[in-house]
């Protein structure tokens, strides 16, 4: 019997500059303890279905016109305030996206876990107390009394994403909905979380909903897949249906564009060291030291405890044309060691030689010739444009500023540049919020090459964006590498991303080198267990492999 | 219990604590203090000390007559001198010798007795040059006091104060001083405890702390009780006082009373039984709907705009009369001051007991326009812009605003306005660079010579610039020689004739002083020096509470 | 290298003709602003359409009620207030925008500056401030009214040594966490020198919470003036501002509430179209804010 | 959080001191001296009197001496007082003046924060603009403006309320509290909702209403928290703003604070009284900015924790 059944559901958007359909008349159907996953790309209203179901949509711009969603045989679109209240965070519950935003910073976690008991279940404070240690036990944090009192801030992500879940099953309701709760993970975290998840639900034969755009994730959980796509459900059913007897076209291009495999047209074998990093020290004053401590230790320069050590003593070289890639998890220091080679960050000791002019310590002037030779593109389309200058400006200022182009040739010169990276030449006169985060990192990287640059360091690109855009960004980076003849240092989390488009790769854990070399021998026969346990962490898109693995 | 509970508990507390409290005004201290007979009294600013021989100003003369006694006292009708301390007195023939008996009951609030000894150091310590006291000129026409005060004369002995025994004080004076009696009345004159003084620090030395609730000693009709800065002092009824038995009220409250609509706005809600100042523009109000409550009566004092006859266009007296002649002082009194003032057209209010000069001439602008082209400036034409100095004041500008634009409307002048805070005013005016500058003056006595001793040569309150031999003759030398009153007032009605003919200062109107009384207050008839006399003072309980 | 300047002014267009088309959609910011013209046009055309000169007094009337004669009525000394209130939107218009402008100027510069710097150069600069804060002010006027004599120039002065401290308090707050964003980093790898960091890149982005203070600054300004003017620092009588007809009327508020009825209600009016035009302007500045 | 506050109150001393010295220097070259007065004073006196508070000794070493007994905490006898020392009158005064500075901020808090949030929860709509303009109030209505009508309103004519006076009868502290109050409601009505609308966008919002709590508890519980965080920071200058700003209201409800002296000692040319209440003053306003800050940080969770050293 389904627990939930949705038929034609349509869901407007009623803004000021016209009237968009999120959701076009969908229908679908959760039975009993089944895992129904809803693959499909941003803006293909995954998301804004199920939060509807709840009212969780702000109704002034969002309208429901119509539909009905029936949960255990109530409509749940006609309830009142007083009955969706029962139901949300009592029968149906949600885990969200980002750990890192979703918990309130304010409170301590025990008091936001305590609170579904409280007003849902009327339970005294020390009733509640008592299930909230044992739901944090079953999720796999220890110690919970002590930590019950600790803040958000005071937890790493997947430690947060585990109380989320513990805050959705505290209350054992019937239908669990996860809005793509790992993606902001690191991938071998992202792993025990899935399987803490499937445990659960099988231990409470709980239904669950769970949304994402990574189909190599879907592939392991689900029992049943629904793929949309601009609001309409273009593909349903079984998990090992979808992947293996592929119906609908825009399936097939999601399984295509997941970069699996070698990279294509490896560069040329070169041996011209380009940028020499030796010794790289670049350490941060680790203010939550108490400051009592500090002051008895010894005042010696780099005693331990006293600093993070983000950059610890790395010595790297990359050659003309060669794209590296720099690999680890979130806190490894990769991306430090990219803007402490930019300089953009202060280093702490060590020498960073690019094309023979070490860096360290240039006067002003001459580093800002070497700073038009090697350019930037950060990883958050949002924020690394400015918000207040449209394309035109951000794209022109590097090229008037260096004196590349004067007022009267600029706009030109602008138009062959957007070519290049594939930007519409309408856009021209547009702000960067009126973009999509892939447009928008078209325009970052323009903003990257306008220099002419040598050398280009991009932190993690493609990780903000959805699967079939981040296959035509990196298709962009290589055609710009070859037309350009550039050096790369590219750094993600992604491991296939990175085996796609890097000759050499290098992997970093704790602000150490723990492995580097070939890209292909480096992935068939991975020399550290570091490694070995990030490459096996990989979600593969293939129901029966994942299925045999966990 | 975390801290981020208790924070929001604390402002929730007080502010249910702050609105409970809110209910209703309660009684009111004019209906408490009839029944009491305790005066509620707007004193205006908040007084600078209590030690006679130091301060200076209004709030704190009010305060030294309830707290002490000097040997002669104001009639508080007519302003004769009547016995104080001094039970009776004697005048030698030349006028230069007074003899004062003391009377043998007068006693100190802690029970010693009064001798003259008492006065002759109380006057010696007011005199000391090293104590700084602003109104040591009050003793100069005693033989040698001047001499003593600015430090050439050490030794008192030579100053005309004898006493002749317990009870007899003998003073001589430099020559026959007819309002001298007067001057007793005045706190420079007052006797000091010597015995508190000497117990808190040198008698030459300002500030010691000898004038605190619990340490200070008066022979006045009261004593001092309890003084909170800037919101009340409170004096009660002395057990000690010789003549304790006339005196009704049993306290009075001085409420610092320094902001006029605040003050006004108390009186109205029943805090105050009197006030220092009327809000000019509630006059009118009150003189429509309860007139009762408006006391106004003539001050001796005259406000006049004092003319720098150094400054060229205006040495010229033609020019200076020209610009008093375009003044109409009656609409001014009538429609910008409103209070009740009197057109000025002597500089000696007139009938300052008994003596009135003869007036200058009123408003006449064909005359002033004949004047002004008589001295070069025909319609006003090539007159320089002339500018009004006052001190920053509600008063002062109303006053300067209209006048500014009467000289512009009459005599087609160009004429601008100044208005500075007042110790930079001041400055200005002693350094004499201004032109034309609001300038008011209050007797000390009530006798012409006040007025008219101010326009010495380069004299400290003259200031204009202007002086004349003749007029210094007849007020230095002719005057006080003078045998009889008659004689003197016939050289001081010659000297203020000159004064009116060359016009250095042009006068505007004679001060009124205006108080809110609460019509249960008895015993406080109005008179020119607007002297209180609390002891004959008394409140009748009727049962009005305040007005509405 | 061709100087920044060259294309800056290619940016500033761009940015305000974008403003000023999103600006027409919000009705209460047009409200706002149609309301301050008409009060502009109204003082800059004054002299020439006044009934009465604003120094010519009627002291038999005195202050008479509004009549045929006299719209708004007339003041102690018989002069028309709506001439007065006129003459008084001249003074106060202007004292108000100019010292504002001064303020907002040096506040903005010296916040940025503040913020962008950081370390030591920061902590110093925000200690003047705390100086410069603590200085009496009162004394400050005297002196200034003393040494200088007096004119609106001396005026500006004032005011704008007090009110720009505050505002660079607030545009520091907001560089500080504007330094963090990726896009100043950006920049900084493009190669651009600081100063040309702060005017393109910082300040453009503070301009949200720095308008929002400015239109509560304008008032605070124009009572400031008011205050000043009473102690003979600003402009003399028989001139006068809003502010200053209002201290008049306060005292007479019981016998002729109009003298203090008319300049109250005109200065309101200009402070709320003044507020509504800042929360239209700020929207319109955030492209983000009025997407939806 | 202590090697914050250490530093910043090391920081205040040169503040101080600059203070002081500019201060002084300022008084001394305004024309005017604390003496002088209508009734020309003579030669003599003048002389007498200069001498009794060392004014005839060169500026520079005035300066010196009153340095000296500043450091001993001896603030001078007052010239128009002369039986009280400065100290005396600033320890009268200054108890009051906070007082009326608490109350006031309470009003402007109470008014600006409930207008704040109700305007952040309905943005651009009648339950935006309706709070938002009566906080403007507050900015329309200078407190000399203010005072005297509600003097008049609540005063004489309702009769509820005293008209002045401070502590002595109850409910005297309303109407000088709503007065210097107000004027900040309108700041902080702003600030709030500015806070809000941000907070309320952020995730854990949402998060908050998933869990099937009430609207109310979402928004006071979950919201308020991190809304209020730019009011605390706009705590400090007020506060200080206030304590200054509390001389019109002062006289209007004849309240003996320090604001009154503040003013009356610059136009009485009182210096130590002038540079008792500079002082005062300043050491307020350096603390009270102190104490924004350090509440601000110490709201927040993760930046309290970072300065109280790790856990």
């Amino acid at each position: 019997m389904s627990i939930l059944e949705v038929n034609n559901l349509t869901i407007r958007f009623y803004t000021r500059n016209g009237v968009t359909t999120a959701v076009d008349d969908i229908s679908f159907s959760v039975e009993e303890g089944e895992t129904l996953a809803i693959v499909g790309e941003s803006g293909s209203g995954k998301s804004v279905s199920c939060y509807s179901l709840l009212g969780l949509i702000p109704q002034p711009p969002g309208r429901i016109d119509g539909g009905t969603a029936l949960f255990n045989g109530k409509d749940l679109l006609q309830c009142t305030d007083s009955e969706m209240r029962a139901i949300r965070g009592n029968e149906i519950a949600f885990i969200f996206q980002d750990p890192m935003t979703s918990l309130n910073p304010f409170l301590t976690i025990g008091e936001q876990l305590l609170e579904p008991l409280i007003y849902h279940r009327q339970y005294t404070r020390q009733a509640a107390r008592l299930r909230v240690y044992e739901v944090l036990e079953e999720v796999g944090i220890k110690d919970p009394i002590k930590r019950f009192d600790c803040y958000p801030h005071e937890f790493s992500g997947g430690m947060r994403q585990r109380v989320m879940i513990a805050m959705a099953l505290i209350v054992e309701p019937k239908l669990l909905i996860a809005d793509e709760p790992t993606t902001a993970l690191d991938v071998t975290i992202q792993a025990q979380i899935l399987d803490l998840i499937k445990n659960l639900q099988k231990k409470y034969a709980i239904s669950v909903i769970f949304i994402s755009h990574d189909l190599g994730v879907v592939a392991g959980i689900a029992d049943r897949v629904l793929v949309m796509y601009q609001g309409k459900i273009v593909e349903q059913g079984l998990a090992d249906d979808i992947f293996h007897d592929t119906q609908h076209d825009y399936t097939k291009r999601l399984l295509a564009s997941i970069p699996d495999g070698p990279k294509l047209r490896p560069a040329p074998e070169v041996e011209k060291p380009f940028l020499q990093v030796d010794h790289l020290k670049t350490y941060f004053q680790d203010s939550s030291v108490s400051i009592i401590k500090r002051l008895l230790s010894p005042s010696s320069a780099n005693n331990d405890n006293q600093f993070i050590k983000a950059v610890d003593d790395v010595s790297i070289n990359v050659n003309r044309g060669e794209i590296v890639g720099l690999v680890g998890e979130s806190g490894s220091g990769k991306s430090t060691l990219g803007r402490s080679i930019l300089q953009l960050v202060p280093v702490t000791e060590g020498k960073v030689e690019f094309d023979g002019v070490d860096l360290i310590g240039l006067n002003p002037s001459l580093m800002k010739k070497q700073r038009r030779r090697m350019q930037m593109i950060f990883q958050d389309p949002y924020a690394s444009l400015n918000p207040r200058m449209t394309v035109f400006d951000t794209l022109a200022e590097p090229l008037l500023y260096h004196g590349l182009a004067t007022k009267k040739d600029v706009s030109e010169k602008l138009y062959t540049l957007m070519d290049e990276v594939g930007l519409a030449r309408s856009h021209i006169r547009k702000y960067p919020h009126e973009f999509s985060g892939g447009q928008r990192q078209r325009i970052a990287i323009g903003r990257a090459i306008a220099t002419k640059p040598e050398l280009i360091i991009a932190d993690e690109p493609v990780s903000a964006l959805d699967v079939t855009i981040q296959a035509q960004i990196l298709e962009l980076i290589l055609e710009l590498v070859d037309a350009h003849d550039l050096t790369m240092l590219f750094i993600s989390h992604d491991l296939s991303v990175v085996r796609y488009i890097s000759d050499r790769v290098i992997v970093m854990h704790h602000g150490k080198i723990v492995e580097a070399g070939k890209t292909e021998p480096l992935y068939a026969a991975p020399q550290h267990d570091y490694t070995r346990s990030l490459l096996a962490a990989i979600p593969v898109a293939d129901p029966r492999r994942e299925q045999l693995s966990s | 219990m975390k801290i981020t509970k208790i924070v929001p508990r604390l402002i929730w507390s007080a502010l249910i604590v702050s609105i409970l409290g809110a209910c209703g005004g309660g009684e009111n201290n004019v209906t408490i203090g009839n029944r009491e007979s305790v005066l509620h009294w707007g004193n205006g600013d908040e007084p600078q000390e209590l030690d006679p021989h130091i301060i200076t100003g209004v709030p704190e003369h009010h305060l030294m007559i309830a707290l002490l006694e000097g040997l002669v006292l104001k009639d508080p009708t007519t302003l004769e001198p009547i016995p104080g301390v001094a039970e009776s007195w004697t005048i030698s023939e030349d006028g230069t010798v007074y003899t004062f008996k003391i009377r043998d009951n007068a006693k100190w609030s802690n029970g010693d007795p009064l001798t003259a000894e008492d006065f002759r150091w109380s006057w010696e310590r007011s005199l000391l040059p090293a104590l700084g006291n602003q109104y040591s000129y009050m003793a100069f026409p005693i033989k040698n006091a001047q001499a003593f005060s600015t430090g050439e004369l050490t030794d008192f002995s030579q100053v005309g104060v004898k006493v002749l025994d317990k009870l007899t004080l003998e003073v001589t004076l430099n020559n026959p001083t007819p309002y001298f009696l007067q001057l007793l009345d005045h706190y420079s004159m007052f006797p000091v405890h010597r015995a508190t003084i000497e117990k808190h620090g040198e008698p030459g030395e300002r500030g010691t702390r000898w004038t605190r609730v619990g340490s200070f000693v008066g022979n006045g009709p009261f004593i001092l009780k309890q003084w909170d800065l800037n919101k009340v002092l409170i004096v009660e009824k002395s057990p000690t006082y010789w003549d304790r038995d006339t005196v009704k009220l049993n306290g009075i409250h001085f409420h610092p009373t320094q902001n006029i609509t605040t003050e006004e706005r108390m009186f109205r809600a029943g805090q105050l039984h009197y006030t220092n100042v009327v809000p000019p523009e509630k006059i009118l109000n009150y003189r429509e709907n309860n007139p009762e409550s408006l006391h106004v009566s003539p001050y001796l004092g005259t406000y006049f705009y004092r003319i720098n006859t150094r400054v060229k266009h205006l040495s010229d007296a033609r020019v200076r009369k020209a610009l008093a002649l375009s003044i109409d002082r009656k609409s001014l009194v009538k429609n910008v001051t409103k209070a009740g003032e009197i057109p000025a057209y002597t500089f000696t209010p007139p009938n300052t007991l008994g003596y009135t000069a003869n007036l200058s001439e009123s408003f006449n602008p064909e005359k002033a326009r004949a004047l002004l082209a008589e001295a070069g400036y025909p319609g006003g034409q090539g007159f320089p812009a002339t500018e009004i100095l006052y001190n920053t004041h509600e008063g002062h500008r109303k006053l300067a605003v209209a006048i500014q634009q009467m000289w512009k409307k009459e005599l087609n002048v160009e004429i601008t306005l100044l208005n500075q805070d007042w110790k930079v005013y001041l400055d200005t005016e002693t350094s004499g660079n201004y032109e034309i500058s609001r300038a008011g003056w209050i007797g000390d006595y009530v006798d012409p010579n006040t007025f008219l001793d101010l326009w010495l040569k380069d004299g400290g309150n003259n200031r204009t610039g202007w002086s004349n031999e003749e007029y210094e003759r007849l007020v230095f030398q002719e005057a006080p020689q003078a045998k009889t009153q008659e004689a003197r007032y016939e050289a001081f009605r010659k000297a203020e004739q000159i004064l009116l003919d060359e016009m250095p200062i042009i006068l505007v109107y004679t001060y009124v002083s205006k108080h809110l009384v609460h019509p249960s207050v008895k015993g406080l008839p109005g008179n020119l020096m607007d002297y209180p006399s609390y002891k004959n003072m008394y409140l009748s309980d009727e049962s009005q509470s305040g007005l509405q | 290298m061709t100087s920044a300047k060259e294309f800056d002014d290619e940016q500033g267009v761009s940015l305000w003709q974008d403003a000023w088309v999103r600006l027409q959609h919000n009705r209460l910011a047009l409200l706002g602003m149609g309301v301050l013209i008409f009060m502009i046009v109204i003082a800059l055309i004054t002299p020439w359409i006044v009934p009465y000169s604003y120094e010519e007094q009627d002291l038999m009337l005195g202050a008479a009620p509004p009549s045929m004669a006299h719209w708004l009525g007339t003041d102690v000394l018989g002069r028309d207030m709506l001439t007065r209130v006129m003459y008084g939107g001249r003074v106060s218009l202007m004292v108000g925008f100019i010292a504002t402008g001064v303020a907002l100027l040096i506040g903005v510069v010296y916040g940025a500056v503040a913020g962008y710097v950081g370390g030591r150069v920061d902590a110093a600069m925000m200690r003047l401030v705390d100086i410069l804060y603590a200085l009496p002010f009162m004394i400050f006027i005297i002196l200034l009214m003393v040494l200088f004599g007096r004119n609106m120039l001396l005026l500006f002065l004032a005011i704008g040594a007090v009110e720009w401290l505050t505002m660079a308090r607030i545009v520091r707050g907001q560089v500080l966490s504007l330094r963090q964003q990726e896009f100043v980093e950006a920049a900084i790898s493009i190669g651009l020198s600081p100063w040309t960091i702060i005017r393109r890149h910082i300040i453009p982005n503070t301009l949200g919470p720095v308008i929002v203070y400015t239109t509560l600054t304008i008032p605070s300004v124009m009572l400031l003036e008011a205050f000043l003017s009473f102690l003979g620092l600003g402009i003399q009588p028989p001139q006068s501002s809003w502010g200053l007809l209002i201290s008049y009327g306060v005292e007479t508020m019981e016998e002729y509430p109009w003298l203090l009825i008319y300049p109250g209600l005109t200065l309101s009016i200009a402070l709320f179209a003044l507020n509504f035009l800042g929360d239209g302007l700020r929207d319109a500045l955030d492209p983000k804010a009025s997407k939806d | 959080m202590l090697r914050f506050i250490l530093s910043r109150l090391l920081q205040a001393v040169p503040v101080l001191l600059v203070v002081i010295t500019v201060t002084f220097f300022l008084i001394h070259s305004v024309p005017g001296g604390p003496f002088s007065a209508d009734r020309a004073v003579a030669p003599a006196v003048m002389k007498a009197l200069n001498a009794q508070y060392k004014l005839d000794l060169p500026v520079w070493q005035q300066y010196t001496s009153y340095v000296g007994d500043l450091l001993t905490g001896d603030l001078g006898p007052s010239f128009k007082y002369p039986g009280r020392s400065v100290n005396e009158m600033i320890y009268a005064g200054l108890p009051n003046t906070v007082e009326l500075g608490f109350y006031a901020m309470l009003v402007a808090v109470c008014i600006g924060v409930v207008a704040g949030v109700i305007a952040a929860l309905k943005p651009n709509t009648k339950q935006d603009y309706i709070p938002m303009s009566l906080a403007m109030i507050g900015i329309c209505m200078p407190s000399f403006l203010l005072g005297p009508l509600l003097v008049l309103v609540c005063g004489i004519w309702m009769d509820w309320l005293p008209v002045s006076g401070w502590g002595d009868i109850p409910g005297d502290k309303i109407l000088p509290a709503l007065t210097l109050g107000s004027a900040y409601a309108a700041y902080i009505a702003r600030l709030s909702r500015g806070g809000m609308l941000e907070v309320m966008s952020q995730d854990y919002i949402r998060t908050a209403r998933a869990k099937g709590l009430s609207e109310w508890v979402v928004v006071l519980k979950h919201g308020l928290r991190g809304g209020l965080i730019p009011v605390t920071a706009f705590l400090g200058p007020a506060f200080a703003g206030l304590l200054s700003g509390s001389f019109v209201v002062e006289t209007i409800f004849q309240i003996p604070g320090l604001g009154r002296f503040y003013v009356q000692a610059a136009f009485n040319r009182d210096y130590t009284m002038i540079m008792g209440t500079t002082i005062f003053f300043s050491t307020a306003i350096i603390f009270f900015n102190l104490f924004s800050d350090v509440l601000a940080t110490w709201l927040d969770p993760k930046l309290r924790q970072q300065f109280q050293g790790g856990k």
